[in-house]
């Protein structure tokens, strides 16, 4: 439909003899608005999803009163009341830095949504280079981190920040390894062509070395995240709230956004680089990636309130002594297999 | 949570809310704004209210209570925060030392506007059973202004969920105007 | 402080006394190199409220409510070790139906006080569906309490002489039900946390208790049987009709978090036979001796000794003959595990500190008295 | 034991009696770390509790020592006067004296010689007094 959508408009366009940058500009930019818009949705969405699950989980109920029977206006309200806090500069802390730290992570989390395909041409630019973008984009929240911590003057928050670094750093490579055997069997860094490859024979999680890749890129992905059993940087039984403890109202939020932004983009990506993207019979495409995305959604969110946390010299040895290693092989595999 | 350093300085709010409310109401129909804004608002402060995790004694088990499957305050809204930059509701549950009574103020400043507090079971309202002892704080409103008190020793989980109520209601009769207008 | 060529400063992180995982309004000093914990001195007294003070100026069964608020996770205990003391000055014998009362409400007080220990060191460890599991076998508990003693948490229900009143009507078969639930529940547990591969990367090994140096220290209870010594006041003096009873002292030769971990655990199977034994055997008759309307016991003292869900805890009244008693004393099974908390930190990281305080599983009401 | 001590420590051993599974003792400030030594060596391992209370004319600081093998008590009693009281601390000994002869220090006023830490516990450091003096 969307496909079609712009071939019309495009035609159309063209017909008219009107330059070609300008409609290809308009469309990005409408694309971006709508993907904008369509995150800060999905965040509302999400939390609302990981509150009913987790109660669900806990045998509650969740919330069942603001705005209806489940409760759908919940995160609606908490978004509204985080606007109407007050804003605290902590005394001691490092002004600008402290100011800065919410966008430094929020922008990034939100720019990693530029080549995530909705559907065919349903992306905000597919860049040549999608697959490298991604890498380099998304590594960049951890500075906001470390800005965060710092600029707080707080120790629990300057531990978060440790933490978050140490933690991204780690797992940052194996998740590259893992994406580097997509792209070794797609044979493109462009998002599209991943997608198309699949089109062409199967899911990527179903052909040979790459579910290893899968489970590589999965438990990385919980890592980069966040989420338990990775959660040291926040680790509310530990630290509080680790690097946004200083945070209140409207920054807060920021960082809470960028979070469930995160979580959503991961999943995202994860559909579409082993499970096939918007692909599927009968429905329309973006409803095949929402589909998929939340189901990945749904699986993080289970295991965050199944299991326990892990401690900082585990979340590290784990990912240097097992999945660097796995993800070296998983690399060497999928070249062999390629190959033969 | 208590990290060495002096208590934040508060900013002022030049509060232009209430300025632009008096404005609208002199205007013909502006209340009826105000007071549609006035709801929204007060709608979004009740249901969302995050509680600091600031356990004392006795009652802070029945929070806990509260709080968990049985009785489930997350059907409110009300969930908890570690810490108090984010929280707007502080549940004082249970004896106030003196040797307390510092690091509660300081974890009360710390809040950000606008904030409540609930004093819960008897020892926060009045001191409780502890009238004469030598280092209890007879009320917690001697250090901070409270806005419920729930009696008992401890409270029933019923109790504090009727406390949370009339809190909310409490809360929608509030106006940006101003209380007292 | 300098190591070799690169110079690190040690911070010092103040955990408490409002922290998430400190159980109330303990505060830990840390002195940490990085993640790793050199130093850590533990700072008590938020919640001292003078109750030993205030017991010298009322009488003997006006001393009882004060008792529930030590450790409020198990108010029976408290009661028991107050009303045990003031008995033995009296010289008082209670009727049968009331001992067996008296050890139902002990032991249900115990699974009650274990279950918010599972709770809440789960929720420590980040596993935070736990927490709601364990409260929420919890509020079954909390059900019987309610039908016998009106209240939840401090029930004052075993009183000098006896207990408050019988029991109501359907209370047996409540019970029962309950402990034909709660094994279940328990393998549900074991299922979910005992199992996992994190949770025994985050116990076992973590947090070592000597059991000499326990010994030493003075620490009793689930904490001291984990480092396997089998010391528990219910078979070391046995009270009420404990001497009876049949049932295992659970020890662990672990001496870490896991072993505690699973004292309490298998403490809980325990306390279900108990139950189910003191149900079934349940005597008629008076819950209740005959007992002076003004208590004046004769001068001398006494020392009240229970095994609370956290350990030894004791009472030990000294009366001068008055009306009053002149001297209340509580001993705490939670204020000595507190004082050897730093040897058992030292060299762990901040992760584990939260692991190795929830172990020990401290109620800083009986600490801070 | 009574025999054995009364030989050991002559006049530091101001009374003894055997109540019960209780063995009551009353020694000098002075005897207390030797006694308390001696029992630790007959088997009294671990400090149940450590304590004081003010008679009115004195106050008692009473140790109970507990032999977890046989379960036998030791009750120390030792006394001391009201105001200005120093007595050898025990922590050398037994560990577990290290915060209960904290808190008597800080409820009672009792100097403890040889304390590692003799800092008030309970109340805050400004506080004035001794509450638990009659």
């Amino acid at each position: 439909m969307n496909a079609s959508l712009y071939n019309t408009i495009g035609q159309w366009w063209y017909v008219h003899g009107l330059p070609p940058w300008i409609f290809e500009a308009a469309w990005m930019v409408a694309m971006a608005a709508l993907v904008t818009v369509f995150v800060l949705l999905s965040v509302l969405v999400l939390v609302w999803l990981e509150r009913k699950i987790s109660a669900d989980l806990q045998s509650r109920v969740g919330p069942n009163r603001v705005g209806g029977r489940f409760g759908p206006l919940q995160t609606a309200a908490d978004a509204l009341k985080l606007l109407l806090k007050e804003d605290i500069f902590p005394a001691g802390a490092d002004r600008v830095v402290f100011w800065l730290a919410p966008f430094v992570v929020f922008v990034p989390s939100l720019m990693v949504f530029m080549v995530l395909p909705f559907g065919e041409r349903l992306a905000v630019n597919d860049l040549n280079l999608g697959v490298l973008f991604v890498v380099a984009v998304s590594a960049f929240p951890v500075i906001g981190l470390i800005m965060a911590g710092w600029g707080s003057n707080n120790k629990y928050a300057v531990l978060g920040a440790m933490r978050a670094a140490a933690q991204s750093l780690s797992y940052e490579v194996p998740l590259v390894l893992a994406m580097v055997c997509v792209v070794v069997f797609a044979g493109s860094l462009r998002v599209g062509d991943i997608v198309a490859a699949q089109r062409e024979g199967g899911w990527f999680i179903l052909r040979f070395p790459l579910q290893l890749a899968f489970l590589l890129y999965f438990i990385t992905a919980m890592a980069e995240v966040n989420r338990v059993p990775f959660d040291l940087p926040e680790a509310e039984s530990e630290l509080v709230a680790g690097y946004h403890v200083e945070y209140s109202g409207m920054r807060f939020a920021f960082f809470f956004l960028a979070e469930f932004a995160h979580l959503f983009f991961v999943s995202a990506f994860c559909a579409t680089l082993f499970l096939g993207a918007w692909q599927g019979p009968w429905l329309p495409p973006a409803v095949w990636f929402l589909l998929k995305s939340y189901a990945i959604v749904i699986l993080i969110m289970w295991i965050r309130w199944t299991v326990p946390r892990l401690r900082i010299d585990q979340v590290m040895g784990f990912s240097w002594k097992l999945l660097v290693p796995l993800g070296l092989a998983a690399v060497v595999l999928t070249g062999i297999v390629k190959v033969w | 949570m208590g990290v060495g350093r002096p208590p934040s300085e508060h900013q002022e709010n030049p509060n232009l809310a209430t300025r632009a409310a008096d404005v609208a109401c002199r205007v013909p129909g502006g209340s009826v704004l105000v007071t549609t804004v006035d709801y929204v608002l007060n709608w979004a402060k009740s249901s969302s209210l995050w509680y600091l995790t600031y356990g004392l004694a006795c009652c802070a088990i029945e929070m806990m209570c509260t709080a968990a499957s049985h009785y489930d305050l997350d059907r409110f809204g009300l969930i908890f925060r570690g810490t108090p930059r984010q929280s707007d509701l502080m549940l004082v549950s249970g004896t106030v030392t003196k040797k307390m009574a510092p690091v509660l103020r300081r974890l009360y400043d710390q809040m950000p506007d606008p904030k409540y507090v609930i004093a819960m079971g008897g020892c926060a309202c009045a001191g409780g059973p502890f009238q004469d002892s030598y280092f209890v704080v007879q009320g917690v409103d001697e250090i901070v202004p409270v806005d419920i008190y729930i009696g008992g020793c401890p409270p029933r989980p019923e109790a504090l969920i009727d406390g949370i109520f009339r809190l909310q209601e409490k809360i929608h009769r509030t106006s940006i105007r101003g209380e007292g207008q | 402080m300098t190591t070799g060529l690169t110079p690190t400063e040690h911070i010092t992180l103040n955990m408490g006394p409002q922290h998430p995982s400190t159980h109330g309004v303990l505060r830990l000093e840390l002195e940490l190199e990085g993640e790793v914990i050199v130093a850590c001195r533990p700072i008590i007294g938020y919640l001292h409220r003078g109750i030993e003070k205030m017991a010298e100026a009322r009488t003997y069964p006006q001393v009882l409510p004060y008792t529930d608020r030590l450790d409020y996770l198990s108010s029976s205990s408290n009661n028991m070790a107050y009303v045990q003391a003031v008995e033995k000055l009296l010289g008082l014998e209670v009727p049968e139906r009331a001992k067996y009362l008296r050890v139902i409400s002990l032991e249900l007080n115990r699974i009650a006080s274990h279950l918010v220990f599972l709770a809440t060191f789960a929720n420590d460890l980040g596993a935070t569906t736990v927490f709601l599991y364990g409260m929420r076998e919890r509020e079954l508990i909390m059900d019987l309490f309610s039908m016998w003693a009106g209240a939840r948490l401090t029930q004052s229900w075993i009183r000098i002489g006896g207990v408050g009143a019988d029991i109501p009507d359907g209370f047996v078969d409540q019970a029962l039900a309950f402990c034909r639930l709660m094994p279940k529940r328990l393998d549900e547990y074991d299922r979910i946390l005992t199992g996992n591969r994190i949770f025994r990367a985050r116990t076992e090994g973590v947090g070592i208790l000597p059991p000499e140096l326990g010994v030493n220290y003075g620490a009793s209870g689930p904490t001291l049987r984990g480092s396997g010594v089998e010391f528990d006041v219910r078979r070391a003096e046995p009270y009420e009709v404990y001497g009876d009873l049949d049932f295992e002292v659970v020890t662990r030769p672990t001496c870490d978090c896991m072993g505690r971990y699973l004292v309490r655990m298998q403490e809980m199977r325990q306390s279900v036979r108990i139950l189910e034994q003191c149900l079934k055997r349940l005597p008629e008759g008076e819950v209740r001796a005959k007992v002076p309307r003004v208590i004046r016991p004769p001068e001398g003292e006494a020392y009240g000794r229970v095994e609370s869900p956290r350990g030894e805890f004791a009472c030990y009244v000294v009366s001068d003959g008055s009306p009053r008693p002149a001297r209340v004393r509580f001993r705490a099974p939670s204020f000595y595990h507190l004082s050897v908390l730093p040897r058992m930190l030292q060299g762990w990281k901040v992760g584990d500190a939260v692991a190795i305080l929830g172990s020990i599983d401290i109620v800083l009401g009986e600490v801070d008295r | 034991m009574i025999e054995e001590l009364r030989s050991r420590f002559g006049e530091a051993l101001l009374s003894a009696e055997q109540v019960g599974r209780e063995l009551r003792v009353s020694v000098a400030a002075a005897a207390l770390p030797e006694v308390a030594a001696f029992a630790k060596e007959h088997g009294f391992h671990y400090p149940a509790d450590i304590t004081a209370w003010d008679a009115g004319d004195e106050l008692r600081v009473v140790y109970r020592l507990v032999d977890l093998a046989s379960g036998e008590h030791l009750v120390i009693t030792v006394p001391a006067p009201r105001s200005g009281a120093r007595l050898p601390s025990l922590v050398p000994i037994f560990g577990g004296a290290d915060w209960p002869e904290r808190e008597i220090y800080d409820l009672f006023g009792v100097r403890f010689d040889g304390h590692p830490d003799l800092r008030r516990i309970l109340l805050t450091d400004d506080w004035e007094g001794h509450p638990l003096l009659k």
